[in-house]
């Protein structure tokens, strides 16, 4: 069982998530659109470029009544980009299975903290999405499944802080695994296709020349 | 399945591009739009939510373009779109949706919903499930040429009202003028001051221009009911005016969808590139006023604020422009506390205005704009849409409140200094 | 059987901290991990006195009593040693134990302390005898070699005694009779002596 | 317990005098040389305080020779903790169950009115659940650690025990700090409302009408519900603070500290989850509509009547309350919204 987590099960994940992942992101970026035959007002790549930043920052008016989101969204995301980036064993797996370099870990208290913060934001979110009417009525399964397939991600990571069972280990590893191949195809992809989303938009308003 | 359910279906599929594709797999159904949404924020009703009113759409991609989607279809477990979901969606897109955008505006993911919105109701328009009120003004306007039958005769006897008040020829069908100007079917029967505004700061900035006998209505049905096939057809003889008359420039009117319409889609409508550029009335205004052909007299001293149309601001980037043009003339001009691009809308774009069973939602939905202008306490509205200006003309009537509201082209004519500048 | 005991006489130690070299060379113990330490009372003043001290090997170790996945065993030999591979650095022993003794290799925030490390007697661990694991996580095993402790043995005024308890007190009863009186009582040539 | 090397260590401490005295007499007759080590040796060995020394060794506590209180928290922990906890858990058990089966639950006088009434909001809500689920993953692993041994030990044997208690302290480490922040979001949000009102004694003095059949009238919250709140808050704050010293050994705390730390900690601990199994027992099956109010917010306004008809009457003044069907509109839940305002205003 450890032999396959660490070996064909882990190949075939990392297949399974680059191939979809690029794949997904091919068809949206170079898939046939339409010409747009209308003169512009403005440049849209500009408008493209600034969407893409721009969406980071919440509209002054709307943050009160989602600030709840806001927050524990950028806790969350935050949280799990530098505990999945700057964890001292992350960056050490990264180096010796993936790239083959690494970079200088966060100390053990700011992967804590920020494993911390993952965790209260990405409980927040889901409880808000299980208890607004609103993202109660409009998630689907998919949407559940994926914030709890991350959640448990999260959790065997956290079990298995002390780094010396490799059952714990290789849990965490079956965990990511599953992840992985199920990202592609799902929710997930919104870490990517983000991307292209407000750059398509971004690029509209900015032919228009709305500033967006 | 009935015919028009494959038809609809046919058009719903075609709608889906790579930026569907990305915009689909990007929402992770936050629930924010829902907070940028009059009809949610005025009834707290969660259908109203924006990006839920995208569902048929998203049903069919999940259903024929998705992994999962497939693989269900290949176990037999599917969950078709059907006509129950096409009708139950009628009502939210088409009366619960001003197509205002301002969703678009927010979504922390950039997905441009309304356009998507847009998408769903080509698919229901082309399958049949449209408001009776819009469907019928639709075939008015393929058939009469105006959405509300108005015909040129009627616009005929309107112009020589108008030339004997102000004393001024509005000509019509002069072959090779500058600008073309269009209008709208509500500026010939409510609001005629527009017209007589034209022709006053034409005349006084020395400007080239006329009216098409053959193309003189802007507004274009096909884009509020969702029909590409009639906004093309809408779109066409426009360009057929204008090409007769081999003008430089059309002139879009007062009216949020027109400009939209013939601005923006129109030449997508159509499938090629026109052969003249089309400006709205107020990019033109300003550029008069900045080029210095305008001479203004005397300031408007009454508290007043400008309720920015959706599809001219938000959705068409002349945000500017007619804060510009208000200074020059006014003295008391004050900002609702969300404005320009994130201006609430009055409720009644997108065909909600021209939909009687919409009627009571978007009274609703009107409250957004009643305590946007309880804060303020002004005594005037300008805006430049003659359909905001019908939808809050009758949300102030219904509210009992005692505001003015008028055009900004007829107010800035007002303020013209008598003769022409040259 | 024996029972194996630590004794140091603070007649005779004399703070060198050889005994504390001794160990963490014997056993590579890293910075920060302190298996034995030499605790000074009343550093300079009169009465002074010092003493090494590591894991005493309890017979009843509350060590063993408290830890909550019951790693702690004792051997025939009567030495206490635990098993790493089921600590889980918890710090309850370090809590319950007197002499302080359970050291952690780390310290950071968020207890993360790593497993527990402490005096092994130089008796290893669980593991295979002298195998290159039982090294790594218990340091030298010198019981099984027939020696003992390093500390022990190169204490320089062989204050610090290792071994059977009853040969230990044997050797210390004798001391004390020899040696009659404290040797460290600067006291006696002045004025407590009534010569 | 005994420590023998304590013992030795005394009795080697104590043999010179001993020694010295037999010996004296013959070599240095007449002359008495007080042996300087006993008044040391005794407070080293004193009860109740550790003496400090230096040493060259330089880590925590290092510069103690014996701390004799390590011996009194062993005891604690091996005896009076587990022994403690296993009989509250046992009695709150069987009180809930005896209520249940001699049928306490309590229904909605009446029956539901159909007309139903705003609760907690969906902040009040989302505080809630986020803390019920940290507390209910600290509850289990902490007495996972706590009974491990004793239960858990002899049914998966040393190494499968480990693993789980290795994963519930790693996770019982990192989640616990986040405790603390949602029991802040859940004091901040709720505290106005649980501030002692007249009318609570009564409340008190007729038993919260739990063992009765009839209720007693109170407010948004009764006097049982803000002793409930009170008990989280300031249990649930010792336990966080307590935590967060045992959780931090880089500060440097010595061992007192963490015991008398972990004393507190597990006490208090045990004390939230007895009261929590009341809370959850009283939240479900004990009460008719309770839950409802924490899962949509909303509570029909005859469970409010009947469990806080206060508040049910100034909902009722205010004209707060709603009906069945507007409350499924809210919900998303109505059919065909339009089409029935139309109907209407036809």
């Amino acid at each position: 069982m450890g032999s396959i987590i660490d070996g064909s099960l882990w190949y075939f994940s990392l297949t399974v998530f680059v191939i979809g992942v690029v794949w997904n992101l091919v068809r949206i970026v170079f898939g046939k659109r339409k010409a747009d035959f209308s003169i512009p007002r403005d440049s849209a790549v500009a408008g493209a470029l600034r969407t893409l930043i721009s969406r980071f920052i919440p509209d002054r008016h709307m943050l009160p009544r989602i600030s709840l989101q806001v927050v524990a969204g950028y806790m969350f995301h935050l949280g799990l980009f530098v505990l999945l980036f700057f964890a001292a064993p992350h960056v050490r797996f990264l180096d010796e299975h993936i790239l083959g370099f690494g970079w200088s870990p966060a100390p053990h208290w700011l992967f804590i903290v920020s494993a911390q913060f993952a965790f209260l934001g990405l409980i927040m979110l889901w409880l808000h999405r299980v208890i607004n009417v609103v993202s109660r009525l409009i998630s689907d399964r998919g949407d559940h499944i994926a914030a709890i397939l991350t959640f448990v991600v999260m959790l065997t990571g956290c079990l298995a802080l002390l780094e010396t069972f490799n059952e714990l280990r290789l849990l965490h590893r079956l965990s990511v695994e599953l992840w992985l191949i199920y990202f592609p195809f799902s929710r997930l992809m919104h870490a990517f296709t983000f991307v292209p989303s407000r750059m398509f938009t971004g690029a509209w308003f900015g032919r228009r020349g709305v500033g967006s | 399945m009935s015919e028009s359910l494959e038809r609809g279906l046919n058009k719903l599929r075609s709608q889906i591009d790579p930026q569907v594709r990305s915009f689909f797999s990007t929402c992770v159904h936050c629930g924010i739009c829902a907070e940028t949404c009059l009809f949610f924020t005025e009834t707290r009703d969660p259908r109203y939510t924006p990006i839920y009113k995208t569902e048929p759409l998203r049903k069919l991609w999940r259903q024929e373009y998705t992994f999962w989607g497939k693989l269900a279809g290949k176990l037999g477990i599917t969950d078709p779109l059907t006509e129950q979901d096409l009708a139950d969606w009628e009502t939210l897109v088409y009366d619960g949706c001003s197509m205002c955008g301002r969703c678009s505006m927010v979504c922390p993911l950039g997905i441009d919903i309304s356009k998507i919105i847009f998408k769903v109701k080509t698919g229901l328009a082309t399958a049949g499930y449209s408001p009776k009120d819009l469907a019928e003004t639709t075939q008015r306007a393929v058939d009469i040429g105006s959405p509300m039958g108005v015909k040129i005769g009627a616009l005929q006897a309107q112009i020589k009202h108008i030339e004997d008040d102000i004393n001024l020829k509005i000509p019509i069908d002069v072959e090779q003028a500058d600008y073309m100007a269009l209008l709208s079917s509500m500026e010939i029967m409510y609001f005629p001051e527009y017209i007589s505004a034209l022709a006053q700061i034409f005349n006084h900035a020395g400007v080239s221009w006329t009216l098409c006998s053959e193309a003189f209505e802007a507004t274009n049905s096909g884009l509020q009911i969702g029909n590409t096939e009639v906004a093309g057809v809408l779109v066409e003889r426009i360009v057929a005016g204008a090409e007769k008359l081999k003008v430089k420039n059309v002139i879009s009117p007062e009216c949020g969808h027109a400009y939209t319409a013939i601005r923006w889609e129109g030449p997508n409508f159509i499938g090629r590139p026109y052969s003249f550029k089309v400006v709205h009335i107020l990019e033109l205004l300003d550029e008069l006023q900045q080029s210095g052909r305008l001479k203004l007299a005397g300031m408007e001293t009454e508290r007043l604020t400008f309720h920015d149309p959706c599809s001219i601001v938000r959705r068409g980037g002349i945000d500017s422009e007619p804060r510009n043009l208000l200074r020059s003339f006014t003295e008391n001009f004050v900002e609702m506390t969300e404005h320009g691009t994130m201006n609430w809308c009055c409720g009644g774009g997108g065909g909600v205005n021209s939909n009687e069973r919409a009627e009571p939602v978007k009274l609703q939905a009107f409250n957004r704009k009643k305590s946007q202008l309880d804060e303020l306490d002004v005594e005037t509205i300008v805006t430049s849409c003659s359909n905001c200006r019908l939808v809050i003309e009758e949300g102030l009537e219904a509210n009992d409140m005692d505001i003015n509201i008028v055009g900004l082209t007829e107010m800035l004519a007002e303020h013209l200094v008598d003769g022409t500048a040259h | 059987m024996a029972r194996m005991k630590f004794y140091c006489d603070a007649e005779r130690c004399i703070e060198c901290n050889g005994c504390v070299t001794a160990c963490k060379n014997e056993n590579d113990i890293p910075w920060g991990v302190n298996r034995r330490r030499v605790v000074t009372i009343r550093d300079g003043e009169k009465g002074e006195r010092s003493l090494s001290v590591a894991c005493m090997h309890c017979s009843d170790a509350p060590c063993a009593a408290v830890c909550p996945v019951d790693c702690f065993y004792t051997t025939a030999d009567g030495v206490v040693l635990h098993d790493k591979d089921i600590c889980i650095g918890c710090g309850y022993c370090f809590y319950a134990c007197p002499f302080g003794a359970p050291q952690f290799p780390e310290n950071a925030a968020f207890s993360s302390r790593g497993k527990m490390d402490k005096c092994t007697f130089c008796a290893g661990g669980p593991e295979q005898d002298h195998s290159s694991d039982e090294f790594k996580k218990y340091g030298r095993n010198r019981l099984a070699e027939g020696k003992l402790p390093l500390c022990a043995e190169m204490c320089s005024t062989k204050a610090l005694l290792a071994g059977d308890a009853n040969v230990l007190s044997d050797i210390y009863r004798k001391r004390v009779i020899n040696r009659g009186a404290s040797v460290l009582d600067w006291g006696v040539n002045y004025d407590s002596a009534k010569l | 317990m005994k420590f023998l090397s304590i013992f030795a260590l005394l009795l080697f401490v104590a043999t010179p005098l001993a020694g010295f005295a037999a010996e004296d007499d013959k070599v240095h007759q007449g002359i008495f040389v007080e042996n300087p080590g006993t008044d040391l040796w005794r407070d080293v060995r004193q009860r109740n305080f550790a003496m400090e020394g230096s040493s060259q060794v330089k880590s925590v506590d290092s510069n103690i020779l014996i701390n004799p209180q390590g011996d009194e928290w062993a005891r604690f922990r091996v005896g009076v903790l587990v022994r403690f906890a296993s009989i509250t858990l046992v009695i709150i058990t069987g009180l809930l169950l005896l209520h249940y089966v001699t049928g306490g639950r309590m229904k909605i006088e009446g029956g539901r009115s159909g007309r139903v009434l705003l609760r907690f909001s969906d902040f009040e809500r989302v505080a809630h659940w986020t803390l019920a689920i940290i507390f209910l993953f600290l509850a289990i692993t902490g007495l996972m650690l706590l009974f491990g041994r004793p239960v858990l030990i002899p049914l998966f044997g040393h190494e499968l025990f480990s693993l789980l208690a290795s994963a519930s302290k790693e996770g019982h480490n990192l989640i616990g700090p986040i405790f603390l922040v949602s029991l802040v979001l859940v004091l901040v949000r709720f505290v106005t409302r649980n501030i002692y009102a007249s009318g609570d004694l009564n409340w008190l003095l007729k038993g919260g009408g739990l063992f009765g059949r009839s209720h007693v009238s109170s407010g948004f919250f009764n006097l049982g519900e803000k002793a409930w709140y009170w008990i989280l808050i300031l249990a649930g704050l010792v336990i966080s603070v307590s935590g967060v010293i045992l959780v931090m050994p880089n500060f440097g705390q010595g061992r007192e500290i963490m015991e008398m730390s972990h004393k507190v900690h597990s006490i208090a601990a045990i004390v939230l989850i007895a009261v929590s199994m009341g809370h959850i027992y009283l939240a479900t099956a004990g009460t008719e509509g309770t839950l409802e109010g924490m899962k949509t917010g909303y509570v029909d306004l005859k469970w409010a009547e009947t469990h806080h008809d206060q508040w049910a009457q100034e909902c009722q003044d205010k004209n707060l309350t709603i009906s069945s069907e507007e409350f499924a509109r809210l919900q998303g839940k109505a059919v065909d919204k339009s089409s029935t305002v139309a109907k209407e205003q036809g």
